[in-house]
């Protein structure tokens, strides 16, 4: 029987500070067995659950993208016992890797359709697994314009900058990049929370699909936004976070309703969680 | 005791009439014998389902706190000497109570019940004054409540209110000359193996459940030390030292503050009495500083006080 | 299938012969309360009882759980690799268990026995154990097990049932399993007729004697959202003092928690039963809960058992109703009647 | 209070010491320490609650 609570061992390969506050930072994470990240098949929108040895395990999203080989991505943010130990890791540290879990954004269906992504702050990273994974040669031509907004609370605080910048520089994408406020001068991006640039930025919802991550205020000031756009629920596309300890739906702590976050989610459609009990 | 629910029915309705008081914090009759349900009411016309008897042994004073309403609530001894206790630790003010003090004859101990029953299913159980009947499927027993009293209740010296805006009955004479430590003199004149083999037994049955804390109107910390995860002060499995570090240290906690109002024994599903651990620190705070807690609103309790002449023997 | 018919001093000899190649657990009286003990000859079963303080899921799922060990030892190869803790599984048997509780476990294993994941420790432990069953001739006033598909003397999930015909037990074996394990104990003779008919009248007799009334029948029909903001969820609430007494003593409550300890440099990853009562139970690393307030996580406790598990499976709720949160509950919160709330809303 | 409860339990006597030293008194400081050192020494290696791997499944 295959015991799917066990980690696979990984060793870190690089640490990255992502932000100014240093409080997110970027874990590389490589297989000690290949044959381990042969069966660790997964899909943006996935999560994983990261073992530290003596500490716990914590639920995270996989910030790298299925078509990125060789290595797995985790963008933390420092906030309990086991993430600020992680946060201390130096690069050859060996841990626990237990994934892939959850569901993914529906990516059959956003094929052929235009597709919106909405993120805030740090939860950032499985969406940025999805842009990766979309602008992959083999996949691009499946689907049709890729818009995106993105937005923290001030330049400094903005994950992947290198790459943000360099999908500026794309035509098969477009970015609207932004912050709460800033005082520095040279910034030439937008000025304003997320879903005003949104109601700015993005034109229409006609044959679109979005996916919507972030603090739970933006969700919650975004959502009417994209309703009004012409959005319908089933293609308003959230992720949640939960508490979670097993991941496989069976310790019980991430319900809504009968569903389990952690096995049935973490991604749902707005016309989901419309059938579920507001408790999230 | 059952006598007095007429009158507590009656007054909570006038009180909620009235506009005295916004809610009143009383128990309803218990749909298994022997067990009361706490009940908050807003309407008058619900007082009808208040209720009192010799099985009230939960403290009504957990229900205070965090609320914003003029509250109405009855007490005994010994609750009304936790909602002292409550009052100088600052969770409750004593203008937001209005307290309606029972004299209190002691509560019945269920399990000594069950025990002289056989274990047999008890289906009813009915006070006549100092009398109570048990009534099974095929037998009826009528016992004496005094033989039955909880184990707190047996030596209690506070049957009555020590503070109450009203009492709905005459108090009762409080008894002279108990001895209510005959237990921890037993404990204390073993030898340090023998106490640890007693309380290791006492808590072997443990399962973690913290019905003694969530009982006791003591603990109401935002977060328990058994819950910190930074630092992480007790393991989280079933473990026989992190279970006695939990005894230990909840039992601690109370040193000075507990009126040994037995709500914690009481509602162990396991049946473990850990009365044991508080009621040394119940003795020694008599002993070191003459202090019974939950007496006045004026005195500060020892453990929070420093005076010159404290005992300090054992301090090098 | 195999029946039995024992003296009771004939059957305490079954369970010394069978002993050798099974572990045997039985009801045992310690203090005030009956528990599920290892029958080792230190103190005699007593098959008197009308049932077990804690509930017999210990057994299989036990409250604190060994799931892998690693050394944190950095010179040591495989420092900080999870590795699976060894764990036999040999044959071992419920001897007693109330059909009540049998038929938890049948609910429980749809949480850990599921298409997409095994949970290896439940489902290995649950596979090595024999229910031997005892059915109920004098069911408890709180007692509920004919409104969730049981009853007294159901035969859900059980390998064995025996019937306390006073002189005598009665065994009649349900499943291979069960006839295998009343073939190897010695003793025993074939039922006679009168002991035949005495089944049935049993278990007629006994059915009957459930008093409780507990309608679940409209739960499935209900909508969940409206369910959820029910105006009676503070007044159920208002008496729990957020224990874990219901949920530990609930046959059916299989929730858990995983925590890493550490001695030294060994380490090991443990899971431990948890309860929903608990604020930490969903408390976010942010600070964020959930189920914050004491009402929300009473709310969830009967939600799942009484509404979302009916949803989830289409089978019944998740309660063999065997009383024991209706008895053990400090407070005398009952789930009879939060069901009858719920179903009548 | 502290020390009455942890020896009422049956942490042998001798375990738990209590003293005031203030940052200027180093000799009393090493005193109490070499005090309390040979006391838990005579009493040997503590054995109750104290962590063990637990016996579980």
């Amino acid at each position: 029987m295959d015991n799917p609570y066990q980690p696979y061992p990984v060793r870190v390969d690089q640490v990255i500070t992502e932000t100014v506050d240093e409080k997110l930072k970027t874990f590389k994470l490589v297989f000690l067995n290949p044959e381990d990240e042969q069966k660790f098949k997964y899909l943006p929108g996935q999560f994983a659950e990261l073992s530290i040895p003596g500490k716990g395990e914590i639920p995270i999203g996989i910030a790298s993208s299925p078509t990125e080989k060789g290595f797995l991505c985790f963008t933390v943010n420092e906030v309990g016992l086991v993430s600020t130990y992680l946060h201390m890791l130096k690069e050859g540290y060996v841990m626990g890797v237990r994934g892939p879990l959850g569901n993914w954004y529906p990516w059959e269906e956003m094929e052929g359709k235009n597709v919106v992504i909405v993120g805030g702050g740090f939860a950032f990273t499985t969406l940025r697994s999805s842009i990766v994974y979309m602008l992959d040669p083999a996949n691009r031509g499946k689907f049709k314009d890729i818009e995106v907004v993105y937005g923290a609370r001030t330049p400094g605080m903005l994950l992947y900058k290198e790459e943000l910048a360099e999908w500026e520089r794309r035509d098969d994408i477009r970015m609207h990049i932004t912050v709460d406020g800033t005082d520095d001068p040279g910034w030439k991006y937008n000025k304003g929370f997320v879903p005003a640039i949104v109601k700015e930025k993005i034109k229409s919802a006609e044959d679109a699909i979005a996916i919507v991550c972030g603090p739970p205020i933006m969700i919650r000031f975004t959502q009417p936004v994209l309703e009004e756009l012409g959005f319908p629920p089933e293609r308003i596309i959230f992720s949640l976070e939960m508490r979670m300890k097993c991941g496989i739906g069976m310790c019980g702590r991430c319900n809504i309703g009968d569903q389990y976050v952690c096995k049935d989610g973490p991604v749902f459609s707005l016309a989901k969680l419309k059938q579920l009990p507001p408790e999230y | 005791m059952e006598q007095f629910g007429e009158k507590i029915r009656e007054r909570a309705r006038e009180l909620l009439e009235t506009g005295k008081v916004e809610v009143f914090v009383g128990y309803r009759k218990g749909t298994v014998p022997m067990m009361n349900h706490p009940v908050l009411i807003r309407d008058p016309g619900k007082a009808e389902i208040l209720h009192w008897d010799s099985h009230c042994g939960l403290n009504l004073c957990n229900y205070l706190t965090k609320r914003t309403e003029k509250i109405g609530v009855l007490a005994n001894g010994c609750n009304s000497r936790n909602m002292v206790t409550h009052i100088i630790e600052n969770q409750v003010k004593r203008e937001q109570l209005y307290i309606v003090g029972i004299p209190c004859t002691g509560m019945i101990d269920h399990r000594a019940v069950a025990r002289a029953v056989k274990g047999r299913e008890i289906l009813a159980v009915d006070e006549e004054g100092e009398a109570f009947t048990v009534r099974g499927r095929d037998f009826e027993e009528t016992f004496r409540k005094k033989d039955f009293l909880q184990r707190n209740c047996a030596v209690c010296t506070h049957h009555n209110p020590v503070i109450c805006d009203e009492m709905i009955g005459d108090p009762v004479e409080e008894p002279q000359g108990v001895q209510a430590y005959k237990d921890v003199e037993t404990v204390e004149a073993m030898s340090a193996e023998k106490k640890w083999g007693f309380f290791t037994q006492l808590i072997s049955k443990c399962v973690r459940c913290y019905a003694c804390r969530n009982a006791c109107p003591l603990c109401y910390c935002p977060t328990c030390f058994v819950d910190e995860s930074r630092p992480q002060w007790v393991g989280k499995s079933v473990h026989e030292t992190d279970t006695m570090t939990f005894h230990l240290l909840r039992a601690y906690h109370c040193a000075g503050r507990c009126t040994d109002c037995g709500a914690c024994e009481r509602v162990c599903p396991v049946g473990i009495p850990m009365r044991q651990f508080t009621k040394k620190l119940n003795k020694d705070a008599m002993e070191y500083f003459s202090w019974e807690p939950g007496l006045s609103l004026e005195e500060r309790p020892p453990l929070d006080t420093y005076r010159p002449d404290d005992y300090n023997e054992f301090v090098r | 299938m195999l029946e039995k018919s024992y003296t009771k001093e004939e059957w305490t000899g079954a369970l010394k012969g069978l002993q050798e190649s099974c572990r045997i657990y039985v009801p045992v009286k310690d203090g005030d309360d009956h528990f599920f003990r290892l029958f080792d000859g230190s103190k005699a079963p007593d098959f008197g009882y009308q049932n077990t303080r804690l509930s017999p899921k210990g057994i299989v799922y036990p409250q604190s759980e060994r799931m892998f060990e690693y050394t944190l030892d950095e010179s040591d190869p495989d420092a900080n690799i999870y590795k699976e803790v060894g764990k036999e599984y040999s044959p071992r048997a419920i001897v007693g268990i109330r059909p009540c509780d049998a038929q938890a476990f049948g609910l429980v294993r749809r949480n850990f026995d599921t298409p997409e994941y095994r949970d290896p420790w439940w489902v290995k432990s649950y596979e090595a154990t024999t229910l031997v069953g005892l059915g109920c001739n004098e069911p408890c006033a709180t007692c509920f097990c004919t409104f969730v598909g049981g009853g007294p003397f159901s035969e859900k999930e059980l390998d064995v049932l025996l019937y306390d015909l006073g002189e005598r037990f009665a065994a009649r074996a349900l499943t291979e399993k069960g006839s295998r394990f009343l073939d190897k104990g010695p003793g025993g003779r074939p039922l006679d007729d009168d002991e035949k008919k005495a089944l049935e009248e049993r278990k007629r007799s006994a059915e009957k004697k459930i008093t409780s009334h507990v309608p679940t029948d409209q739960l499935s029909k209900k909508v969940v959202t409206e369910l959820f903001d029910a105006p009676f969820w503070e007044a159920v609430a208002f008496a729990c003092i957020n224990c874990g007494t219901c949920t530990f003593l609930c046959p059916t409550c299989w929730c858990f928690d995983i925590q890493d300890e550490v001695m030294g440099k060994e380490g090991e990853r443990m899971r431990n039963w948890d309860s929903c009562m608990f604020p930490q139970f969903t408390l976010h690393g942010s600070g964020h809960n959930p189920r914050e307030k004491k009402f929300q996580r009473v709310r969830q406790r009967f939600m799942h058992k009484l509404k979302y598990y009916v949803d989830k499976y289409g089978d019944g709720i998740q309660c063999s109703g065997c009383g024991r949160c209706v008895r053990s509950c400090p407070v005398n919160i009952d789930i009879r009647q939060v069901a009858q709330l719920m179903n009548s809303y | 209070m502290l020390k009455g409860l942890v020896e009422h339990v049956g942490i042998e006597p001798g375990r738990l010491h209590f003293s005031w030293i203030s940052s200027a008194e180093s000799t009393k400081f090493v005193e109490v320490a070499q005090e309390v050192a040979k006391a838990v020494k005579e009493l040997g290696p503590a054995e109750r609650l104290v962590k063990r791997r637990a016996e579980v499944g």
